[in-house]
Order: structure tokens, then C-alpha cells, then sequence
């Protein structure tokens, strides 16, 4: 029992960061209609650009406060986004305007291809690590109900805190601000949207600037467990069954999705894994998001398709 | 090719051409719909709707718009399935089915906003019509084996005898996108007649039309209703083409059925006028 | 400019519907089939085979299998690689199990196999549309990774987990030179070409692009979308397959699973993208694109006689392949396949520009 | 030049048909002689449904037996409205198997027209196209009712029409299978009885004066006319000509009757009269004929379209149509030209020449012939300077349109070529052309009054057209000899020679000149919609519409400038230089056969225009600068309505006459 709710735990908190990356997924889709697929590439690039700084700023700078480093490493790589979604909408987007998905999800490619490699030119191939002094010891909770009580690690306690933070905020922001609002007029209709005066160009910066915030955070806490190397882009595998899981369009979705797909994942693993061999998560996420496909169609959450003709 | 083989081949000669002329005399009810009601989560599209259609007429379906018109046909061809109701298509009767089973009874249909196969040409936009009677398999088609080939050249020629009729020759190989929006209508009647309906559904042929295009369109719908017997149930704004062209009329309004009944008949109803009054037509 | 049309009038449908209508089509065909029989081979160096025209040749077939997918019937696929994987360790699994079966018929069994794959991967395309769908292919791909991974009995329990092929031989004959095996996967490639072609302008392809444009009015004129969309999984998926054994057989001899991993599925889609969706010219151009870009890109650096790293060269060479993906689909969004078409018909009318 | 095949025709194939035959005893010849040869296609359903000589003799004998089964007889007049369709063709002959007379009428005449013609000619019988024509019959017969069988070609939308005398083609056709059957020889001794001298097809007038008169020709005259170009042009089986103007029409008769049943070639009819262009490049015809403004026409669309071409296009396309201006013609001629430029010429025919004629359906084309009116000089050398062999001849309907031709390598771009084999020039002391000879009509049908008018003691036909016949025996058409004036100068005014060398500017549709018994000339102007509307979008030039368009003051000034091109050539001739346009207006409405203004084959009615347009003339003579008029207009669908436009006077530059010496 208590080892099944050590799972599950470990579970919503590996959810916990899927929901963040669905977020950003969903975010740039809501607004822009695009399939970022670049969202692994932007985590990467993100990560490099923060692991990076936070090793230069100090020789530059010449101080040696990890804290201080670490700001203005973070702040320089949340920088280095928006520059990223500026150009991406510049050279990209505008130009791109009412075609396919399937074409903008092509082109998203082509960013990721470019993104990857830009990074590691840039900032280097190599695997480096952050540490934002996140506690790495594990803690012992409710050994009062369970004998040996629940075993779980502070860091992935912190880490699932500061994304629900985040996605808290994100959400606030998109249901209270006036600019979130206007993002979500976009996502409704952009014929509406400009008519009432919103430039898109400027909606989709902003959108796309979130989206690489997003992948950033997700970057720094990936980063910080695993360390940031190429293999970290995949991390965006992991979001996509988790989006289509909630619904494209819905932010709800993608947490709510994050989190079952987390849980799933690990319960599988630990349950059915052995019996199938293991390392059944990669696949496993996918083949849940389809079943409940078959039964939703548009996700859990998604709008419902009515065919007009 | 020669004048001989001009003839067609019976499995694909058109029903006007060769056979006996069918006097334009109406007969027995051959489409009965029966307390259809059809709702989108909470909205009402449709109450009750219950009207016949009769073998070789024309029948007006009219209404102001979100009358439910294009709704009663998206059920009569399965693409909506009522929540009530039944449908009776010469004396089977079904509580729903499925587009397919429509099409192979013999219903056709066009769309209110073209709904035509963008990415191909007229000819093959047509010939799409034709492939519920294509019968040959796969690898038949792949190697294009002999009876496949001929398959599709016997059809070939049917769908030409319709693009004679619509008289767009001239537009034959042309992509339907690059066609001006009134031949784009001729080529959706054209898809629709290349089943060989026995009844035709036409949502709004004539919308958008200036007044030449709406003679000509006129002219093709009598004349296939004339020439091949087809039996034709029309939604359609303009009362003046209602009025002149079709046998009967059922009128709705809100999903509700307000009216029904020959063109002198709907016209003199004071419900019909009064759901009339103030909308624009 | 070179067309003659006048006294090319048609006096019968077959005629009419041949696959190139046109005289001068019909010569200019001629002229690419007796290079690439006669003139390749006698030319071309056994490197050029290895590095360019087997790979081009079969990535063109995987593509023309892909774009009966996607480009015809509109189910937009990213587990390509996962087919290709079937039809690959199919093939092998034949070939190994069973003595002195012939390549041709491994070949197809491979097909075969990634046929059925597809059909039931194809399923939930039923409900499932779009986007959603697209993702949702993705569940082949990682279950076809991790399968072939996990599965010994896949890799005929091989313990390095990667496969090896034996000779290549067909009724006795071996194909044992880089142009034998060149012109094995020629012969292939044009022959499923055809077929392909026949089946994309024939009722089944009309059915296919029918489902793509408007799936509501398909219905209506009584198509089904069942059997519509389930065969061109079928179609789609045994083209692939095959394309996945040749790559496994004849390109690579041996390979490991990582051989079929997602950024093949991704790399083919590109193909068909630039090249072209719905069309089977297309796909050549798309894969000759994939393939020459590049050789062309890493060779640049020489040419310029700039000393780079290796891997700061591949990462420009990522780049600006990267790059140039986005600029096509910017300038040409209906691929290289549209620029030919246009210009072809420019052609036609020249003098006149229109 | 791209390949230009000839026919090898066993000589036996032109006299095999002796000199004293018919029509159809040489559809019967040609039926034994190449029987599965293609004697007719059309574009029907998409693909070039094809008849052999065989099979046309079949369906002839069908439907004549039909029509005997109807009691159509000897001398009876079978009238035929429609398009060309290779059944209507057939028809003709079916009459004529039958000692019968075809009468084509206009499909586009009202019915007014129309049952003036079918009363001239007695018809009881008449062939109609469809529906369409069906109705305007029926409309007819209330004025007619002598018109007892309508036969229509075409079913559609007739089905429920149970109007008396009404029957199918195909119906007809069946009633003659099943008449031959009980009367198996009453179709050969129909043929057998008919002689050469019979009246073989009657031909009305478009008249450009009072009412249309029918001609009648006998199958040997017209024989004689096709024989004749047949033997010059050498045409034969393995020729296509494509048939797509009016059956009616003299022209048409010659070509696509006469010339086809003696040279035994292949007759292409169109698809629509909306896909003639497309047709005509599919046929690729090796035999074309066209009256000039439908080379006008092609022209200009050739010129318009390539003024969108992108500039390096453009560049190349002027430099290879200067040189072909330079030696093209020269080549085609077989003149002498340089190596170099014979090379240089090779090489704009692949990039240009070769392409344009498979643009216009003409790379195949061995001779093309254009008549019926004079053709611009810069159109007739364009034409030949690309390699199409482009050639005038000359005639009307009473002369089956055989009078002159140009022979191959002795074409003049003035002239109308010399005598055809067979006939004989005379000018008369007024200047009027007369000719005499195989192809002179036999009389107007029921008209003996005006059979003597045209017809002297000698046999001369009048052509009522003026000329002169050069040294080399080149005739040289200047005008009608009617409209021919005097001014009060003296000089003599010839209006449609000025006309004509107005109509040559693409900008320029229809021109009108008077000077007749005045002291200057001045000229109506109707602009080209097509041409002036694009150079005026090239040049940002907004307008809406017709008469919009005519009124703008840089029209104005484009057209003055075309006019004084003109009168600077006029003052270059001799004794024309008088006759320069002093003033000149722009119509504000195209001049139209549905209102009477033009001929069904476009001739200006110069008298019947002038009286319309009366307060005009004064106006131009009045020296006023402008003048308000209105005009009724007919509608295609026949509704009336009325267009208005005050029309400026413009003086156009003159110049003083050249000495033709110096």
C-alpha cells in the first residue's frame, strides 16, 4: 500500500512537470494554431542557455555567488527566449499564415532542427548541470500511518511545488489579465481578434515568449535532476500524449492530462512492466492517450467537432 | 470510338436518354419523413418535423434561416441521426442509417456552401459520383487489369453525357477551385447526378447566384426532373424560383413545420407570412 | 517550348486517360528511364550507389508510401518509421527462419506484415482526426521502438540487439555489386511507382482524396470511409514495409532498431512535404532533396576550404537544413512538385505566359 | 518550319471523279474507295468521335430514305439551322441523294429572317440543331404553317413537346431503315437520277442591300469550285480541316462540302463554340480557312497576351518577330535568303515561331485561306513571316467564292491572286470586276428579275465590286463598285478602302466613312472593347464600360493618331489623297447585326447606318465639336433598352498629297 502511494506520488509529481511542458504546448496552439513541435528544442536551448550563464556570469563578472549567478543566469536565458520567439515569429510565422497544420507542423520542425543545433553551437555539446540547490535528500512522511511511512524525494516535492506555481499563475494570468484575455480572444477567432485591434504579431511573440518561459522552467528542474544534454529535448515526447489527452485546446486539459499520464506511467511501469519486459513508459503514455482517444475523440477536454455542411 | 459506340453500354446509359419518356406525372409518395426531432446538446434544430415527398415531383423545403432546413436534409441523407422519428424510403422504413445506405437507395445530394473535392479536377469531382457503382478490387485498379480499365472508361463516358448536359465542356480538366462560383453549383449537381439519384436533395442551388446563373441552374433542374424522372426536394431563398418551379412546399420555421402545401396554398397561409414578415426575401 | 500539341487529339478514353497523355511527356520518360537503366549504371561509381542513388531510390518509395497517406487520403502519420521497422525485421525474420526463401518474396512478406500493422494502427483514424491523429501514430513508433528492443526473439535473439542480413539472392542469382542491388531497387521502385500511380488516379484514389477534401460529402455519394481510409493504411503501410526491408537488405545489411526511430518518420514526412503532397513525382523530388541537401551541405565547408570541427559542421549542416525546410515551406507550400507542374505548364503555353 | 507532311494521293484520286458527277455519287466513290478512311470527327463527350466514309454513307442513306418516307421529293427544299455537326452535314447530302435542295439558313437569325426565308424557299422540311432552334421554328410555322416536319438532332429538353411534325434524327433515321427495307432500290435510283445541272445547294444572300436573295449553284459548278482548289493546293486524304463557321455561309459550303467530297479529306467539327480555340490545337488542322477577323481576332489575343509576359519573354519575342518580319515571309516564298538568317530563322522557329503556331493550333497547317473581306497587310505578312501559309482568294456566293486564288510562291500581299483554273476576269468600263466560268450561279431561286441584273447576255457575272488586274493578272479589290463615290472635288471615294486600312489598328472594330458628294471625308469610329480596354488598364486608365471607355479624351487621342497613320498613307497614293478623314467620332455603342447595323457576316450597312446616325453626320459636317445622341439596342435575349452619350468631334491631321513619283 504505502509503496503504491509512493508510485503514485512520484507519479503526480513527474505529472506535475508533463502539465507544464503540455502547457506551453497548448498555449502556443490556443493562440497561434501551430503544433510546436520545437517545444523539446526550446527546453533544450532554454536549459544550455541557463546551465551555460550561470557558469560564465561569475568569470565575467568576477563574483562567486551561485544565487547571484543563478538569477541573472535565469533572467539572461528567459532573454534569450523571448529573443528566440521574436525571431521565430519574424522569419516564421507571419509568413506562414493560414496554412495547414500539417505545414506549420513542418515548420516547427525545421525551428526544432535549428533551435537544437543553434543551442549547442552556441553554448556547447556537452552535458552540463545546474544547480539551483535544489535538496537532494529524501524525506520520510506519514510514518505514523504506514509502518516505514512514505519515502519521498524533497527534490521532486520541490520541483512538482514550482511548476504548479507556475501553472497557477499561468492560469490566473490567462483567466484575469486583460492580455490574457486578448490571447484567448486570438485562440477563439483571429478574423475577431484583429477586428477588434489586437496585433497578432505581437499576441503571437508574447505567446511564443511564454511558451519558451515555460520550457525554461522545465529546463532548469529537468536540468537540474538529470543534467542538460541533447537527450533533454525529448523531453517534449513525453508532453504529447499528454496534450492530446486533455484536448488541444485546453488548459485544464493539460494539467489534469500531465498529471494521469504521470501517474499512469509510473503505476504501469512498476505493475506491468515487468511482466512485458520493461521500459514500457515510453510507449505506454501513447497508448493511454489513444484509448481515451477512441472514446473522446477531441481529448478530455477539447471543443467538440459537429460537421456543418 | 466511332459514331456506333456512341451508344452507351446499358449498365451505364443515363435513365432519360434511351429509356421510354416519363411524363412529368406525379406518383405515389416515395420519401416519408415521420416526427423528426434533432437537438445539439440543448439546442433544438428540429420538432417534430413530419412531411412526404412524391415520386417525380419537385418539392420546396423553405424558411427563414436557422429554419432547420439544411438540418431535415442533413438527416434524410444520415449525416445527422435524429434523436425521434423515422424515415420511409419506398415503404423500408429506418429510424437511421447510415450515408452509405442512403446513397445506395438512390438519394442524391448537393450543399448549401460547395462542398466539392478542392484538390481535384470537374471530371474527376463527377466521376467521384460514379465510384458507388465501380466495382472492380484493388489490385484490379493497381495493375489496372482489364475490367478495371473498362470500368472506368465505360464510366468515363456516362460522367461526360453529364458535363454535355451541364453543358461545361470547357471546364472539363479544370481544378474546381479555379472555377467561378456559379460553375462550381453545376459541377456539385453534376457529382449528385452522376449517381443516377432517384430522389435529388438540392440545398440552396441557386444561393449567391446573379440572375443568369439562377436561369440556367432553373433550366438544369427542370430538365433533369423532365429528362430523367428524378424526384427532387429543394431548399431554396428565392420565392420567385420556389414558386415557379416546385409541385409542393413545406415551410419551417425554428425547427417547426408551419406550412405545407401547393405554392398558391403556402403563399395565401398567414402563419407562413407572418413567420415571413420582417426577414429579408 | 518543346510541346507540339496540334494533330495529339484523343479518339478514345483510354487514350484520353493514358498515363502521359502528351508525345512529348511520353519521349521525355523514355529518356529517364534509359539513363537511369542504361547511363547510371555504366557511369555512376560504386560510392554514388551506396551514398546516393540506393538510399534516394528507396526513401523514394517509403515516400510515395507515405504520401498515399498523407498527401492523398489526408491522415497525417509520424510512425512511418515504425513501418518501415515491421516490414524491415519481417523480412529478416523470413529470411532467417525459413531456408532459401527468395528476397523478392521476403521483400513482400516484409510488406505484407507492416500491411497488416498499418491496418490495425489505422483504426482509430476511424474516429480519431487531424492532429489528434498525428500524435496518436506516434504510439506505433515508440511501441514499435521499444518492441524491437525488448522482443528478443525479433532480432532472432541476436545479443548486440542489431540484425544482419544474409546474401541477397533471388532464384539462384545473387546481387552481390552496388549496381546489381541499384538496379533490383530501381526495378522495384519503378514497378510500385506505377502501381501507385494507377491506384492514386484511379476510383480508389479518388475515394482517398475524396475523404481528404470534404470526408461529409464523401459519405454522401456513398463513399465509405471505413474501407477508404483503412486501405490507404493498407496501400500506405505496404509500401513502407517493403521500403523498410529494401532499406534494412540492400542499404544497410545490417542495423540495429535506432535504424527506424522517429527522425526517419519525421525525415520522410519532410519528403513528402517539400516534394510535394498528393503527388507521386513528388516524392522523388522530396527524397532527392532529403538526400542530396546534405552531401551538398557537408561538402560546402571543402569547397570553401573552411577548417571546421566535424561537429560544429553538422550542426550548421542541421541548421541550415533546418532553415531551409521553413523557407520552402514559406516560398512553396505545395512543394516541389507544384514548381514542376507550374513550369512544366509554362512550357506548354510558352510563348504566353498564361 | 516544323514537319510539314503532304498527302502522297495517287493522281488517280482527283479526276477519279468525272467531270459530270453530284455530290452524292462521290460520297458513294469515296465510300468504296477508302471506306474506313475518317471522312468526319467531332468532339463529342470529351474524345474525337469519328465517321468513316462508310459509315457517312450509311447515316446519309438513313435519313435520305427517312425523308422519302416523309414524302420529301425531287426539287423539294430541306432547310437546315444549326451548328456544324457532322449529322447536319450529312443531312444536306441526304437531300441531295434525293434530287432535294438544302437550304442552310443562320442559326442565329431571328425568327423574323428566318421565316422570310423559309417562305422564299417553299420549305415544308427543316433540319433544326435543338431546342432551341426547335422553338424559333415552331414560331415560324405560326407565320408558315406550310412547315409540316421539324427534325431536331438533338432531344434534349423536346421530350414532352407533341407539337405536330415533330421527330427525332434518330427517328428518322429508323423510319428510313425501315423504308429502305420496303423500298431497297428507291435510294440508288434517287441517286442515279440526279443530274450535274441540278440546283445542288441554295444559298441566301446576306444582302447587304434590301432582302436576302437565294442563290442557287449546281453540283457541277460547285464541283468545279472544289475541284479547283483541291487540284492547286493538292489536298487529299490525310488532310484535317476544321469546320466551325456558319453552314450557311458560301465559304464554309466550299471548304467543307464541295472541296472535302472532291479531295476526300477529313472534316473536324468543334465541341462548342466556346472550345473552337482548344479544338482547333488539339486538330492541329493542316487546312485552315478563316475570313480576316478571325486572324484579327487571334492576333490580338497573341499580342495582348504577350504583353504580360515577363520582360526577357517580351525582349526575345520582339527580336524573333523582327526577324521574321525581315525574312520569314521570303523563306515561305522560297526566296532567296541568307545562311545565316535561314539559320538564325531555325532558330527563332524553335524558340518562338514553332510554339506560337501550336499555340494557334497551326503548326500542322500546310495552306490557310482568308476572303470575305480585305485583310491588313501587317496581319497577312505576321501570319506568313511565322510559317503559316496564309493565303487570300476571292469570290462570293454566286460564284461558289471561286473566282481567285493566290497560287503558292506568287502571293501578293495587295492582290487577290490571279483567275482560277476555270474562270474569267473582265473589268468593266465603271471599273466594275465581271467574271465568267464554271462557278457562276445558275439563278437567283424564283427571282428572274434579278437573275438578268447580275447575269449578261454573255454569262459575266456582275460582282458589284471595284478593281484593277495588275500586269501579272493579279487582281486588286478596291471597293463595291456601288459604294464608290465622288466627292465635290472629284475624286473618286472608295469608303470601304479606307475602311479597311482603319480596321488594320487592332484598336480599331468597325469604321464608317462618308464623303460621297461632299467635300471632305469623316468617319464613325467603333473601338475595340478587348484591345482599347487593356491598353488603358496597362496605363491605369479607369472606366466602366462601353461607352465610357469610347469617351475618354486619351482614347480620343489614341484613335486620332491611327487615323492620321491613315491619311498619311492616303496622301501617298495616287488620287487618294483627297479622300483624307477630316473629322472623325467614337460610337458610344458597337455596331451590331441585332440592330441592323451590320450584315450576319459583319459588313457595315453603310445606308441603313447612316439614316440611323443621321443627327451624327450632320453634326460631323456641321462643325460642331459635339453632339448628344440616344439609340435603341436589342439585347441577346431580346429585351431592348436604350444607351445615350454626348460624342466629341475630333479633327484629325492631314497631310499634303506625295507625288507618287517622288
Amino acid at each position: 500500500m504505502g509503496f503504491f502511494l509512493e508510485t503514485v506520488f512520484g507519479g503526480l509529481m513527474a505529472g506535475m512537470l508533463y502539465a507544464l511542458v503540455a502547457l506551453g504546448f497548448v498555449l502556443i496552439f490556443k493562440a497561434s494554431g501551430v503544433f510546436n513541435f520545437a517545444q523539446g528544442a526550446m527546453v533544450l536551448f532554454a536549459a544550455l542557455a541557463m546551465a551555460r550563464f550561470a557558469e560564465w556570469f561569475p568569470r565575467w563578472l568576477g563574483f562567486d555567488s551561485a544565487v547571484l549567478a543563478n538569477l541573472l543566469a535565469f533572467v539572461a536565458a528567459a532573454l534569450c527566449m523571448v529573443v528566440v520567439a521574436w525571431l521565430v515569429e519574424r522569419l516564421a510565422l507571419r509568413r506562414l499564415v493560414n496554412q495547414e497544420g500539417i505545414t506549420l507542423l513542418m515548420a516547427t520542425l525545421g525551428i526544432a532542427n535549428v533551435l537544437d543545433s543553434a543551442g549547442q553551437l552556441l553554448f556547447g555539446s556537452a552535458t552540463y548541470k545546474i544547480d539551483i540547490g535544489m535538496p537532494k535528500d529524501p524525506m520520510i512522511v506519514l510514518d505514523k500511518v504506514f509502518d516505514g511511512g512514505l519515502l519521498l524525494s524533497k527534490e521532486d516535492m520541490f520541483a512538482a511545488v514550482l511548476a504548479a506555481a507556475l501553472v497557477t499563475t499561468l492560469t490566473l494570468f490567462f483567466q484575469k489579465t486583460a492580455t490574457g484575455r486578448a490571447l484567448r480572444a486570438v485562440a477563439d477567432d483571429h478574423q475577431a481578434a484583429q477586428s477588434i485591434g489586437i496585433p497578432l504579431a505581437r499576441i503571437w511573440v508574447i505567446v511564443w515568449s511564454i511558451g519558451g518561459f515555460v520550457a525554461l522552467v522545465a529546463g532548469v528542474i529537468w536540468g537540474s535532476k538529470l543534467g542538460v544534454q541533447y537527450s533533454i529535448s525529448l523531453v517534449a515526447l513525453k508532453a504529447f500524449p499528454v496534450v492530446i489527452l486533455g484536448g488541444l485546446t485546453s488548459v485544464p486539459g493539460a494539467i489534469l492530462g500531465g498529471l494521469i499520464i504521470g501517474v499512469g506511467e509510473k503505476v504501469s511501469e512498476i505493475y506491468l512492466g515487468p511482466y512485458l519486459g520493461g521500459g514500457i513508459e515510453n510507449w505506454f503514455a501513447y497508448v493511454l492517450a489513444l484509448a481515451v482517444l477512441l472514446v473522446r475523440p477531441q481529448g478530455l477536454f477539447g471543443d467538440r467537432i459537429i460537421d456543418r455542411v | 470510338m466511332n459514331a456506333r459506340a456512341m451508344d452507351l453500354p446499358p449498365q451505364a446509359a443515363p435513365q432519360g436518354d434511351d429509356a421510354p419518356p416519363p411524363a412529368r406525372r406525379i406518383g405515389e409518395s416515395i420519401l416519408e419523413v415521420k416526427n423528426i426531432s434533432l437537438a445539439f446538446g440543448g439546442v433544438k434544430a428540429l420538432s417534430d418535423i413530419s412531411f412526404d415527398v412524391r415520386e417525380h415531383e419537385v418539392r420546396a423545403i423553405i424558411g427563414p434561416n436557422g429554419a432547420g432546413k439544411s438540418s431535415m436534409l442533413n438527416c434524410i441523407n444520415g449525416v445527422y441521426t435524429p434523436q425521434q422519428g423515422s424515415i420511409t424510403f419506398r415503404g423500408q422504413t429506418f429510424r437511421h442509417m447510415n450515408s452509405r445506405q442512403v446513397a445506395e437507395m438512390g438519394v442524391a445530394r448537393t450543399f448549401q456552401n460547395l462542398a466539392l473535392f478542392k484538390g481535384m479536377s470537374v471530371l474527376d469531382n463527377i466521376m467521384s459520383g460514379r465510384n458507388l457503382k465501380m466495382k472492380s478490387g484493388l489490385l484490379a485498379q493497381a495493375l489496372r487489369w482489364g475490367p478495371a480499365e473498362r470500368e472506368e472508361l465505360a464510366h468515363r463516358e456516362f460522367v461526360e453525357r453529364i458535363i454535355d448536359f451541364l453543358e461545361i465542356q470547357a471546364w472539363r480538366k479544370t481544378p474546381v477551385g479555379r472555377l467561378p462560383y456559379g460553375l462550381q453549383k453545376r459541377v456539385d449537381l453534376g457529382r449528385a447526378l452522376a449517381m443516377e439519384p432517384q430522389v435529388l436533395l438540392l440545398d440552396e442551388p441557386m444561393a449567391g447566384m446573379n440572375v443568369e446563373e439562377k436561369q440556367d441552374m432553373c433550366r438544369f433542374v427542370l430538365d433533369v426532373n423532365d429528362e430523367f424522372g428524378t424526384t427532387i426536394v429543394l431548399i431554396e431563398h428565392d420565392m420567385g424560383v420556389v414558386m415557379d418551379i416546385s409541385d409542393r412546399v413545406v415551410v419551417l420555421d425554428y425547427g417547426r413545420k408551419i406550412g405545407d402545401g401547393t405554392p398558391d396554398e403556402v403563399r395565401a397561409d398567414p402563419e407562413v407570412i407572418r413567420a415571413y414578415l420582417g426577414t429579408t426575401h | 517550348m518543346f510541346y507540339r500539341e496540334n494533330g495529339q487529339f484523343k479518339t478514345s478514353y483510354r487514350a484520353d486517360l493514358a498515363l502521359f497523355p502528351v508525345a512529348q511527356d511520353r519521349w521525355a520518360m523514355l529518356a529517364l528511364a534509359a539513363v537511369a537503366f542504361v547511363a547510371v549504371p555504366l557511369l555512376a561509381s560504386d560510392y554514388s550507389f551506396r551514398a546516393i542513388f540506393i538510399p534516394f531510390l528507396i526513401l523514394s518509395l517509403a515516400a510515395i508510401g507515405l504520401n498515399i497517406l498523407v498527401g492523398y487520403c489526408g491522415q497525417i502519420s509520424l510512425g512511418t518509421g515504425a513501418f518501415m521497422a515491421v516490414g524491415a525485421y519481417a523480412a529478416y525474420n523470413l529470411q532467417v527462419r525459413i531456408d532459401g526463401m527468395p528476397l523478392l518474396l521476403a521483400l513482400i512478406g516484409g510488406g505484407l506484415c507492416a500491411m497488416v500493422f498499418g491496418v490495425l494502427f489505422g483504426i482509430p483514424s476511424l474516429r480519431i482526426r487531424g492532429l489528434y491523429l498525428a500524435v496518436a501514430t506516434l504510439a506505433a513508433q515508440f511501441f514499435v521502438d521499444w518492441f524491437t528492443n525488448r522482443v528478443k526473439w525479433v532480432t532472432n535473439d541476436s545479443s548486440s540487439g542489431s540484425v544482419s542480413v544474409r546474401a541477397l539472392q533471388m532464384f539462384g542469382f545473387e546481387f552481390s555489386t552496388p549496381t546489381q542491388k541499384y538496379l533490383l531497387v530501381l526495378t522495384l521502385v519503378v514497378i510500385f511507382g506505377l502501381l501507385a500511380r494507377n491506384l492514386v488516379r484511379g476510383a480508389i484514389g479518388r475515394e482517398w482524396m475524396a475523404m481528404r477534401d470534404m470526408d461529409v460529402a464523401a459519405a454522401v455519394i456513398g463513399i465509405r470511409p471505413v474501407y477508404a481510409k483503412l486501405t490507404a493504411f493498407a496501400v500506405s503501410s505496404f509500401i513502407v514495409g517493403v521500403a523498410g526491408a529494401l532499406w534494412g537488405f540492400v542499404h544497410l545489411g545490417a542495423w540495429e532498431p535506432s535504424a527506424f526511430g522517429i527522425d526517419k518518420s519525421l525525415q520522410l514526412l519532410f519528403m513528402i512535404i517539400i516534394g510535394g503532397l498528393g503527388s507521386i513525382a513528388g516524392s522523388f523530388f522530396g527524397a532527392a532533396f532529403v538526400v542530396l541537401l546534405p552531401l551538398f551541405l557537408n561538402y560546402v565547408p571543402h569547397w570553401l576550404g573552411l577548417a571546421i570541427s566535424t561537429a560544429t559542421a553538422s550542426h550548421l549542416e542541421h541548421m541550415i537544413f533546418g532553415a531551409l525546410i521553413v523557407f520552402f515551406l514559406i516560398v512553396e507550400p505545395h512543394g516541389l512538385a507544384r514548381l514542376w507542374a507550374t513550369g512544366r505548364q509554362k512550357l506548354r503555353l510558352w510563348p504566353f505566359p498564361h | 518550319m516544323t514537319s510539314k507532311y503532304r498527302p502522297t494521293l495517287p493522281s488517280t484520286f482527283l479526276n477519279m471523279s468525272q467531270p459530270n458527277t453530284t455530290f452524292p455519287r462521290l460520297l458513294a466513290e469515296h465510300a468504296r474507295r477508302q471506306p474506313d478512311a475518317p471522312a468526319m470527327r467531332e468532339k463529342d463527350l470529351g474524345i474525337w468521335q469519328a465517321w468513316t466514309w462508310q459509315q457517312v454513307a450509311r447515316e446519309v442513306r438513313e435519313m435520305a430514305c427517312g425523308l422519302a418516307s416523309l414524302g420529301f421529293a425531287a426539287h423539294d427544299n430541306l432547310a437546315i439551322v444549326g451548328a456544324n455537326r457532322p449529322r447536319l452535314y450529312m443531312t444536306a447530302l441526304a437531300a441531295q441523294s434525293l434530287r432535294g435542295v438544302p437550304v442552310p439558313l443562320y442559326q442565329d437569325a431571328v425568327a423574323g429572317e428566318m421565316t422570310f426565308m423559309l417562305e422564299d424557299a417553299g420549305v415544308r422540311f427543316v433540319i433544326a440543331e435543338d431546342q432551341e432552334q426547335v422553338d424559333k421554328l415552331l414560331e415560324c410555322r405560326e407565320q408558315w404553317p406550310r412547315l409540316a416536319h421539324i427534325i431536331y438532332e438533338d432531344p434534349r429538353g423536346l421530350r414532352n413537346y407533341d407539337q405536330p411534325g415533330l421527330l427525332s434524327l434518330e427517328q428518322l433515321r429508323e423510319r428510313g431503315r425501315a423504308f429502305d427495307a420496303q423500298h431497297p432500290e428507291h435510294f440508288e435510283r434517287a441517286v442515279a437520277s440526279a443530274l450535274p445541272d441540278d440546283v445542288a445547294v441554295i444559298l441566301y444572300t446576306s444582302g447587304t442591300t434590301g432582302r436576302p436573295k437565294g442563290v442557287c449553284q449546281t453540283h457541277a459548278s460547285f464541283i468545279a469550285a472544289g475541284r479547283g482548289g483541291v487540284e492547286s493546293d493538292r489536298l487529299g486524304p490525310g488532310d484535317d480541316i476544321m469546320s466551325y463557321l456558319p453552314m450557311a455561309w458560301v465559304g464554309d459550303h466550299l471548304f467543307s462540302v464541295a472541296q472535302w467530297l472532291v479531295g476526300g479529306f477529313t472534316l473536324n467539327c468543334p465541341e462548342s463554340s466556346e472550345t473552337v480555340m482548344n479544338d482547333m490545337r488539339e486538330i492541329g488542322p493542316t487546312y485552315y480557312f478563316g475570313p480576316p477577323r478571325t486572324f484579327e481576332g487571334l492576333l490580338t489575343s497573341v499580342s495582348i497576351r504577350m504583353e504580360d509576359a515577363a520582360t526577357l519573354k517580351r525582349w526575345l519575342y520582339a527580336k524573333c518577330m523582327a526577324l521574321a518580319r525581315r525574312v520569314g515571309a521570303d523563306i515561305l516564298n522560297g526566296a532567296p535568303v541568307s545562311a545565316l538568317d535561314r539559320l538564325r530563322y531555325r532558330l527563332g522557329d524553335l524558340l518562338v515561331y514553332g510554339p506560337l503556331r501550336n499555340m494557334l493550333g497551326m503548326s500542322r497547317i500546310r495552306v490557310a485561306y482568308t476572303a470575305g473581306a480585305a485583310i491588313g497587310p501587317d496581319l497577312f505578312r505576321f501570319y506568313r513571316s511565322i510559317g503559316v501559309n496564309l493565303k487570300q482568294f476571292y469570290g462570293q456566293t454566286e460564284t461558289c467564292a471561286y473566282v481567285c486564288l493566290q497560287q503558292d510562291g506568287k502571293v501578293k500581299l495587295t492582290s487577290v491572286g490571279t483567275a482560277a483554273p476555270g474562270m474569267e476576269l473582265r473589268i468593266a468600263d465603271n471599273g466594275e470586276v465581271l467574271v465568267r466560268g464554271v462557278s457562276v450561279l445558275k439563278e437567283y431561286y424564283k427571282r428572274p428579275e434579278a437573275t438578268a441584273e447580275v447575269l449578261d447576255a454573255e454569262g459575266y457575272f456582275h460582282t458589284g465590286d471595284a478593281g484593277v488586274i495588275d500586269s501579272e493578272g493579279h487582281l486588286r479589290i478596291i471597293d463595291r463598285a456601288k459604294d464608290v463615290g465622288r466627292m465635290n472635288t472629284g475624286a473618286m471615294f472608295a469608303p470601304n478602302y479606307i475602311e479597311n486600312k482603319l480596321k488594320f489598328f487592332p484598336q480599331i472594330k468597325e469604321a464608317v466613312c462618308f464623303g460621297h458628294a461632299r467635300d471632305e471625308v469623316c468617319a464613325f469610329i467603333n473601338i475595340d472593347y478587348e484591345a482599347v480596354g487593356n491598353w488603358a488598364e496597362r496605363r491605369g486608365l479607369p472606366y466602366g464600360g462601353y461607352v465610357d471607355l469610347a469617351g475618354k479624351p486619351e482614347v480620343l487621342a489614341l484613335v486620332a493618331e491611327c487615323i492620321g497613320r491613315v491619311n498619311a498613307d492616303l496622301a501617298a497614293e495616287e488620287g487618294m489623297a483627297d479622300t483624307q478623314i477630316a473629322r472623325f467620332l467614337v460610337l458610344h455603342k458597337e455596331l451590331d447585326p441585332d440592330d441592323d447595323e451590320l450584315t450576319r457576316t459583319r459588313k457595315v450597312r453603310r445606308g441603313h447606318v447612316a439614316d440611323k446616325y443621321r443627327v451624327l453626320v450632320d453634326a460631323l459636317y456641321g462643325g460642331k465639336t459635339e453632339q448628344f445622341i440616344e439609340t435603341q439596342v436589342k439585347f441577346e435575349d431580346g429585351r431592348t433598352g436604350t444607351v445615350s452619350a454626348t460624342l466629341s468631334i475630333v479633327p484629325a491631321q492631314r497631310y499634303p498629297a506625295v507625288r507618287a513619283a517622288a
